[in-house]
């Protein structure tokens, strides 16, 4: 086997990253992008999750949905350090524009401004957004 | 009063169904009557009797079959929106009927309010 | 004339929704803020201007049981908005003569 | 027969007002929409439709849908005409927005400034949109 | 090169599968090769064989069931998403398969890129 | 650093895709402008600074089969922009490292 095809294998890991950038309720693609992400998880990949724009409004605390008949999966987001999915992203500026801060969200997140983002945005393998 | 309501998308993916859902039985709750649920465009999904969300979810498709049944509310599918998304008679759960455009226009004739629910 | 009823439930920051509704709606209507709308009524966000700035023309509501799934419930909303339930929507139907959805 | 009855009955006409804020092909919306106004136009109501934001790129002259392989239905507009909905409204803003004048539309339509259609809508029975 | 697709949305209500079919026929006419298409959301409405649309619109359930045929494409439909819209074995066209989230993971693990297809 | 594709497929004047990505892309990277986001290239409307803007930073292509079914072929598009037709978009796909849908 030459040195090239070794490295095509399938033990390479590739960066995987999940982009939200979707409010959840409204439409179920922040329900199934989680979906993706837990599955995600149980691959050898190096993954990592992103949220920006309305896509921050999925992990504001003291969601309670009795009063819609929907069933509230945010706290399916504390799962995700159980599953070893540890980079967590919140735009700044997506954030602040929301006048939301970390302290309204339900889980410990990395912020980042876009400047900053936008550089591990382009370090990327596979973006997968919904 | 008699309240038309019109759905333009599917369960699920997006809200409208289960605001409507909720709104015509409050309207019915305060004793106002919901003679017919027009569901038109993605709408029609609503009637796909083969629909089975995971078990601690609710399902739109019987909730709405329900509260048609219990309140004699008519159900009507676009069949020009359900032939092209493939909901057919064979899938259709009880409660609703495939039938023309018309009967949404109707609705805004001989209803005092028409609300529309969509994306 | 007749009273109007505007329903928006799109986020402001996602859709253009709200502010074609209020470029749209006349003085003297009502807007209800459902779904993913309620993101409208977050008093620190950059739409809360949007309103404010229409308070005294128009009325705003905005859906209770949306605000709450949303995790709302503990941040402050626009001054002046009025929050009802799924029965106060209802209401609102009835109140005005048409309701308008900006889908 | 009280003379109350006979103004709920069926010969009373109401007002149904059409808005299109959807471009077209993207979604199926204004397509779909346009199937509405066309069966509404069979009974005897008064119909008028309005464009408003992107939906004012609905009626577009020139649309050539051959290579993306979808229905080419900017031409059904013409058809509202023969129909007898005559009450085709265009607002001013939402052109000028997107860089377009009424010389770029496919059937004649009354151009409205936003404070002229507010009170065309504030006049309505019935709204549908989508 | 290896080009995986992913498709978010169902055929007619969004451009989506229009623009993702006629992607996958110009890679495949450049030589590349389509190993797996997924569905997911909406998109598991494109295995509905039921849909029927007007004669002289494209249907976009056969000409996904024909491309797959001709190239030897899999068509992956998630089950999750299938089972809440009622997309099931009885009316799945063919050409299609019903599997696990898993499958996307898979194709961009495997392939040298994936294009998603949305609303 | 991977070499970025970037696809924004809604119009700039209904949704937020187009800032949010003109906002998160690297310099460098490109973007493909699809369906309803061929909008976004009109040289008269509200977006086309946006564009001209990062002229000098980003490359950008529009999909020319969606430019033509919108009936936009008879219109002035911004200045530098490349059209493409779907093998050109797969030739993009395949140039670029890491294809990026702002969805």
């Amino acid at each position: 086997m030459e040195p090239w095809e070794e490295e095509e294998g399938p033990e390479v890991v590739k960066r995987f990253m999940y982009v939200n950038r979707k409010a959840p309720y409204g439409t179920i693609y922040a329900l199934e992008n989680l979906e993706v992400v837990l599955i995600a998880a149980a691959f050898d990949q190096d993954v990592s999750v992103v949220f920006v724009d309305d896509g921050v409004y999925q992990l504001k605390k003291s969601q309670d949905t009795a009063a819609i008949g929907m069933k509230n999966f945010s706290n399916t987001y504390r799962a995700l350090d159980d599953y070893d999915v540890e980079k967590i992203y919140v735009e700044q500026e997506s954030l602040e524009a929301r006048g939301l801060t970390e302290d309204d969200l339900i889980i410990p997140v990395e912020v980042l401004a876009a400047e900053d983002l936008r550089e591990i945005m382009a370090q990327q393998d596979v973006v997968i957004s919904s | 009063m008699k309240i038309g309501i019109l759905v333009n998308e599917g369960p699920f993916t997006h809200q409208a169904s289960d605001s409507a859902y909720r709104f015509a039985r409050a309207a019915i709750d305060k004793g106002h009557e919901v003679p017919r649920v027009f569901f038109y465009n993605d709408g029609v999904f609503n009637a796909n009797k083969l629909s089975e969300p995971q078990s601690d979810d609710r399902n739109l498709v019987v909730l709405w079959s329900e509260l048609a049944r219990e309140h004699d509310i008519d159900l009507v599918v676009c069949i020009a929106a359900a032939l092209r998304r493939g909901i057919k008679e064979d899938i259709l759960k009880e409660g609703f009927r495939i039938s023309g455009l018309g009967q949404l226009v109707e609705s805004g004739i001989e209803n005092d309010r028409l609300v529309v629910f969509g994306d | 004339m007749k009273t109007m009823l505007h329903l928006v439930n799109k986020s402001p920051t996602d859709r253009n929704s709200l502010d074609s509704c209020l470029r749209l709606a006349k003085t003297g209507s009502s807007v209800l803020l459902i779904e993913d709308g309620v993101y409208a009524a977050l008093d620190k966000a950059t739409h809360a201007d949007a309103i404010s700035g229409r308070m005294d023309d128009l009325t705003f509501y905005v859906l209770g049981p949306d605000v709450s799934a949303r995790g709302l419930a503990d941040k402050t909303l626009v001054d002046g908005i009025n929050v009802v339930d799924y029965e106060g929507f209802v209401d609102l139907v009835v109140e005005h003569e048409v309701a308008q959805s900006w889908l």
